[in-house]
């Protein structure tokens, strides 16, 4: 028998066994009424060839692990960062359950959302009576301080109004007048995550700036900077990273929508159904600041926009990471704030520039795929070229035209970016094709990339969101000086892994 | 068309409980409706996706925006012995402009290139919110293809908005009876066929008993649809008998089997020792009516005799230490009476079983087997509330899904992963074994104290 | 031929191309006079055998690949961790080149030290003017404000008493009279590493509170805490993070031998001969202190008995890793300072319980080998216990029976230690037949271990010193509760890959 | 006795530069006293271990205390094509105990056991200052043992005070011209048959010439002793001829070889184009003297013409890259001079060669080919002065092993390893090409730029 309780082997090794492998093998040959192995390795060839690729290219209607979450759990994400407050998603249930599970997989924390149900009723008289009952509902059971409506598609096609819904429902008393009821229009069949993410910020300012009030003027300066981070899967180590850099520098700041806390809770005896998030009166008071950073530019595009329309200095960046997007952004912030650059950062960023010169043997030379959100991918294309390494293809299915210039620019400015590719709006089957055509010495992106690490044999590193299959890693950052020191690690661990696996004579001790 | 169906689904006469039911109680259906702005499970394009997709050898296209895809794209440990091709998300990405002016001819073409890329025995096309309230006609489309194309494209009707995850399940059944099962006629259908409906091959659990069927000279003609290829289930008609796995799934794919080829079906689990022998025992009884070798019941006895005593021996050991211990079952649907009985072979004691996505017929089954108390029947517990429960030492463990693991861990309670996302199989002798293994390694860690001890200084 | 320039092959892959094949398989064939195939794959089968296992362990008089360097080196690397020290080492040129040569390979840093190239002549007469001239040069060529000495196993065999011999070198100017010239004997013959850095420090507080000016009284107490963190290879993070805590608990005190700064210099355009390091006017103050504790105490033995001689409190720990570990040090710093240990550090620490729990059904019943210097093993175990890994066999081959009792004390006091076995004085060799006989699922140790790893198939986790074949990954820390956290992230991600690359059916995204 | 050997070896008449000098500068003998107190390379014992250590088949017993051997363990990348017993760390790990008593009885049952385990063709015993001081006759133990033991076992008596590492690769050939070389006699010695030697295989560099001879018919009897198996090197004496690579370290032996055998020698190079055409034609055309087929020399030529052409229009795409590009060469040995050419074959400078662990007859090399310029031979070089080279612009790049590495990369100057680390084989024609492929993509590395900038708010 294959188990005995002895030796119970789990399923990694399970299916070794030979009762399996014969049982499986004797299903193959006589109930699947499948096509000859020859045929099929013959179709497996094909599709690893240049013709294969031409036709996937030429692919059209449809997408194939695509690789893009829709804008609600951008927004769901962004909600999260605030002090007590719950996501709300106003649609159907099950969208609100993969949030939940995403955010979950990833952080290894439970993740508060709720949706209010609509069904094939709501379809036909509009979702209002769920809104009023499921606000009504929500603060009883879960009792936030805030509450941030998003929308799913469903609620999107029948054209529900959420400020007029949200009036009716304070009108009828789900919740007081006065209590915070941020919205956000959120449809998935436009942008992605990272445009509900700034949908929801944008929302959550503008509720505290023109409507709680009625329209707020700045007033003082508080002295401040804001800071919206955007969605990043190692918000947990970056966000504290960053106060770590702005608390050295002495810059007195607002960070908009932190998460840090709030997805990485301690395990001491204390229940929290909320932890941490920027406070409500900040966000009140972050319209006097003396400017507002956006670090991820297509997280923060239409907030910036809003924020700039009240008179406020604004600046863009792209995910600072590695040596030139971390100097980028702490210039900004020391332009923008007034205060210096200290010897204590300058020198971690001397301690980054000479490990990367102890390992160049290592890096120099080698090829990397790169695939994420577009921030993401262009700061981690910026990065391989500082280590000599040649981001080959550059692969973002929820980036258009803006970014393919932006990230073609950053190539043609280096002598290693010449023959690299930049693939804005397609899939991770397209990147399969590129591989098989134009292998890489490693694959950079998200755990879905685990799939194309085992068709290509292509080591795959985990980087960006979602990280499913390992834990922890977003507890490291990966911004700032310090984050561009583990990211190395993480890239030359893998390229010493390989030179250890594939050779049998050059095992060395030392390198 | 959909509505009726749905009516139809949630009022199943071959269910038992309604059957006892007054005509009154029937039309409400055993259908629940959903407490807006609660945290909720999946809907009803998840559910038939789960239903459908270990089904590993076709392509499964989603006709919707990205996000149905893109978050629900491999997120369950169903595994396959063969074809990866279920484990790729296809979708048609609606956009804007698809919303506008119509998704169906994207919806073809999609179908078309996934056929000459792929070349898979079969296309399922799931209908989501959007699509459907876009008014795209899902089954005229796969329609079409079929005929042009010349490979079975199978509509799954099910969005999202029509309900709960459990209904979601029940429509991908249906999907398989009108345009699946029957379609191929096998030329090798033999006296000790069966089908087991409602198995998924999470970690692998569809062999931890196939090979007892093996043994016993039964063939599994398919699984439904665990590690399932697409002619399997063409050609499952042809079986003598079904046993239905998770009844509130697909019990009302099992009637129409019943009445259209006068398959007989039963309910039931195997989870826990005795469930597993008593599921051989009627695999065994209703096989003999049909046809086989009366020799198939002593058989069965005898395997029965001698895995039940193996598997006892090595639970011995466990025995002591779990005698006592409490457990609250955060699970649903069959789970959530199932589990019960395995639990309690070994000594342990079921402090609370959530019956969240439970038919009528699994809330008394779990009634049953919990001696017939109705408060440790829970609904939905909020996040507080469970926390609370652990705090004040009324579990010392949960058996739950992912989603929920961090409010136990956090109260410092052992957990383990019955749901989806398990890496362990747990069904049958073995599975059972595993299970208390498992419990085990996590109740009886070292780990409980020094998680629980609060930080050395705070007690000096 | 094996090479074209369009496509040059590193050795990786070079020697897998088929005309190498042949060539190495000919010369094999025709040119070795080797033992057949056959008869040399039935040795290496016996070699895995119980039998083996016993007659590897009845061996006395053989060592076979030991883990642990001699006491100079420990004594060069306590030395280096003072303002502007250099390291000196009386007797052959030989030795001091390999202490170089190994801490250059770990740290990725040059490592600063001399030798004063004893020769057979010296061997017969004595290495006084070795040491004479060698001063006089050391000090003009690297213009150091210490010289630390120390002794290679030719001096101790001579008998060169250092006292006698120092004293004559500055009655004879080759360095000033008030020049710290501190010194240790080093036998490396005697104990190892660990016994060597005890030594130096106890050397160089000797020299400063009883040799510079005679005797030196303790005066009034500074308030400060003095720390000796031992041989450690991950002291560049490490002492970063005990300052870290100390700085948060607003504890002072002095870190005695501080090497973060001098193996970690940033690349910045400025020459540094010498970098960081305890600065000496903090060794002379050091007399002066509340308390003093060793981090490792088979690394501070004879140097807290020299400081309890002085009157002064003192405290020994055992490499502070995991969460018991972490929670002794910051007790024993907060009973002796009389600080409290704040909320946010214990915050930390429910984060590591946290992931702790987290990860648990992944980490539960594992099996694993540790070895390492005597602290390290015995803290690996302790973290490994409070994960539920069992350490199945825990090995040092510089440690004897106190250490062996220690062990066992820990391993008794755990349900999991039950079946653990320890394991003083063996080698590497030993705990091959271990690793054949009861395989583990990990092992854990240093780069020595990746042998053990391509025999037996074990994934191997470097954790210690010396690692030579990975980079940077000595700047991140494994003592206190972040760095628990990371050598939890190190151990899952081996135990991930682990059932990834093993598993074909269960190759599942989410784990 | 070891006091005779070593002035012997350090008055080697077989050295061009020696017969050119007067009586009185020869019997200061060619070694060179070490200044104490600054820093140095490695010791005699280092020295013998790194000649004899890729010998892959036998076992290698250092008999002293742990850290001889626990410091030297495999710290080279000298690789091995078949047994890897070679890069265990054996060791007799003397104790206070053993050097009061005397440790001879331990080293026997140390060459006993490792014998009985290991089944070696040959056991090494190398002797380290203290067991040298202590009074140990290795020689004598080793005898007894081999007679007792019935496998040879090897004195190696190398302790490191005797001198410098070169002094102690000399002791290494002379323990295997005492003990090794002519106890074997093969049947197959053919008129093409050839050694190398001072050859240790780093990166795998034997397998850049070894096909190339391959082709031409001449068979590589043993390399001294790179990849070598211990009775391929037993039977080295019937070989044709031997090429002396690395000079310094066993020009010796080719000497003594010459008396004994009358095996003639020459010393050469494969680094570089030319020179490995030239160690190519020497070869041939000693062989063709020792009554190989006069062919082999027109074969030889069109080898290499073919070789040659080759491996320039590989090199033709980097020349414009390299040219004038300053190099500064901090190594020793051979590698002192050889590597000049392959430098300059390119087009680039070389600023200043380290001459080290140079013999006489290294620096004349070495001096002839950097143009007769004294001020480019530069002896060691303190961290501080190397980094003002670097700072100051004097060098683009070095070329050095891995203690000095750190330096450069601190003055953000281009590195690659040539010494024993390693990771790339640089030897004869692909290896040139190798080497100036490495040299082109670190020089032109992208990173510098990066790496060289000032933190840019440091501008503003």
């Amino acid at each position: 028998m294959p188990q005995s309780a002895e030796n119970i082997k789990d399923h990694i090794s399970l299916f070794s066994e030979p009762e399996y492998k014969e049982l499986l093998a004797q299903k193959k040959a006589n109930y699947e009424c499948r096509p000859s192995d020859e045929k099929v390795n013959e179709q497996l060839e094909y599709s690893k060839s240049w013709e294969y690729r031409e036709k996937n290219f030429a692919r059209k209607q449809a997408v194939i692990n695509p690789h893009k979450a829709c804008q609600p759990l951008g927004a769901v994400f962004a909600a999260a960062g605030f002090e007590e407050t719950l996501p709300y998603v106003h649609g159907s249930q099950g969208c609100a359950a993969y949030f939940r599970s995403h955010l979950a997989r990833h952080f290894k924390e439970a993740s508060a959302c709720v949706s209010d149900s609509m069904t094939e009723d709501a379809a036909v008289f509009g979702g209002l009576n769920n809104l009023v009952e499921g606000l009504l509902n929500a603060k009883h059971l879960y009792k936030p301080k805030m509450i941030a409506v998003s929308t799913t598609c469903m609620a999107e096609v029948i054209g529900d109004d959420l400020s007029a819904f949200i009036a009716t429902a304070k009108e009828k008393e789900a919740v007081p007048t006065d209590f915070p009821v941020p919205f956000a229009h959120t449809p998935s069949f436009v942008g992605s995550h990272v445009v509900g993410y700034d949908n929801m910020i944008k929302g959550i300012f503008n509720y505290f700036w023109d409507r709680e009030k009625g329209e707020v003027k700045p007033g003082k300066s508080n002295g401040k900077i804001n800071i919206i981070p955007g969605f990043d899967g190692y918000a947990v180590a970056n966000n504290r990273e960053l106060k770590r850099y702005l608390d050295t520098m002495g810059v007195d700041y607002t960070l908009v929508g932190d998460v840090s806390e709030v997805f990485d809770t301690p395990t001491d005896g204390t229940f929290r159904m909320y932890d941490g998030g920027t406070k409500l009166d900040d966000v009140r008071d972050a319209i006097n600041a003396k400017a507002t950073i956006g670090l991820q530019h297509y997280c923060s595009d239409k907030t910036l926009e809003y924020v700039a329309s009240k008179g406020q200095a604004t600046a863009s960046l792209n995910y600072p990471m590695g040596v030139s997007g971390t100097d980028a952004m702490l210039m900004k912030i020391s332009e923008l704030s007034g205060k210096a650059i200290p010897e204590a950062i300058e020198k971690e960023r001397g301690r980054l520039v000479d490990a990367i010169a102890d390992s160049q043997g290592w890096t120099h030379g080698k090829k990397a795929a790169v695939f994420g959100d577009p921030d993401f991918v262009l700061s981690m294309a910026s990065f391989l070229l500082e280590l000599g390494i040649e981001p080959t293809h550059c692969l973002c299915t929820n980036a258009g035209k803006e970014w393919e210039a932006q990230m073609k620019a950053l190539l043609a400015a280096s002598p290693f970016g010449a023959d690299c590719q930049v693939w804005a709006g397609k899939d991770l089957w397209h990147l399969r094709s590129l591989l098989f055509t134009e292998p890489t010495d490693m694959i950079i992106g998200s755990s879905y990339g685990k799939y194309l690490e085992k068709d290509t044999g292509i080591p795959l590193i985990r980087l960006t969101f979602p990280v499913f299959d390992r834990h922890h890693h977003h507890r490291f950052p990966t911004m700032g000086y310090q984050g561009a020191l583990r990211t190395l690690v993480e890239i030359l661990d893998r390229i010493f892994e390989v030179a250890d696996a594939s050779s049998d004579i050059s095992y060395d001790l030392t390198r | 068309m959909l509505k009726a169906k749905i009516a139809e689904l949630m009022h199943e006469p071959g269910c038992a409980t309604n059957q006892a039911k007054s005509e009154g109680e029937r039309k409400k259906g055993c259908g629940k409706s959903l407490t807006p702005g609660a945290a909720a499970g999946g809907c009803a394009f998840d559910g038939a996706k789960i239903a459908l997709q270990p089904i590993t050898d076709v392509v499964h296209l989603v006709h919707g925006p990205i996000a149905c895809e893109g978050n629900s794209w491999d997120g369950r440990n169903s595994w396959s012995s063969g074809s990866d091709l279920y484990r790729k998300g296809f979708t048609t990405d609606l956009t804007n402009l698809d919303i506008i002016a119509g998704g169906e001819k994207k919806l073809y073409k999609a179908i078309k290139q996934a056929i000459a890329k792929h070349n898979p025995p079969a296309v399922f096309v799931y209908q989501t919110c959007v699509g459907s309230l876009i008014g795209d006609d899902v089954d005229a489309v796969c329609r079409a293809a079929t005929e042009r194309l010349g490979t079975p494209v199978i509509p799954v009707n099910s969005p999202g908005f029509v309900g709960s995850k459990n209904l979601g399940n029940r429509l991908g059944g249906e999907a398989l009876f009108e345009h699946v099962i029957g379609t191929v006629e096998p030329d090798d259908a033999g006296p000790c066929d069966i089908n087991i409906l409602g198995e998924y091959n999470v970690a692998g659990e569809l062999d931890q008993f196939r090979p007892l069927l093996a043994r016993l000279g039964i063939r599994l003609r398919a699984s439904i649809t665990g590690d399932a290829r697409y002619r399997e289930v063409a050609a499952c008609h042809t079986a003598r008998a079904n046993m239905v796995l998770c009844s509130q799934a697909l019990v009302t794919l099992a009637r129409k089997m019943k009445e259209k080829w006068g398959i007989p079906y039963f309910e039931g689990s195997f989870y826990g020792i005795s469930d597993t022998s008593d599921a051989l025992r009627n695999i065994a009884r209703m096989l003999i009516e049909r046809g086989a070798d009366p020799s198939l019941s002593d058989r069965t006895e005898a395997l029965i005799a001698e895995e039940e005593a193996k598997a006892w021996a090595r639970l011995e050991p466990y025995k002591a230490r779990l005698a006592g211990r409490k457990v609250l079952l955060y699970t649903g649907g069959v789970k959530s009476w199932s589990v019960i009985q395995a639990l309690q072979e070994v000594g342990m004691e079921v402090v609370g079983s959530s019956v969240r996505k439970a038919t009528e017929a699994d809330k008394s089954k779990a009634l049953e087997r919990l001696g017939g108390d109705e408060e440790k029947l829970a609904d939905a517990i909020t996040p507080r509330d469970m926390y609370a429960m652990f705090k004040d030492g009324k579990a010392d463990m949960m058996l739950s899904g992912g989603r929920s693991q961090f409010v136990a861990l956090k109260a410092r309670t052992p957990w383990i992963d019955i749901n989806q996302e398990r890496h362990h199989g747990y069904a049958a002798y073995d599975g059972m074994v595993a299970l208390v293994r498992e419990i085990d390694l996590s109740i009886n860690s070292p780990i409980w104290a020094q998680v629980r001890a609060p930080a050395p200084w705070e007690n000096s």
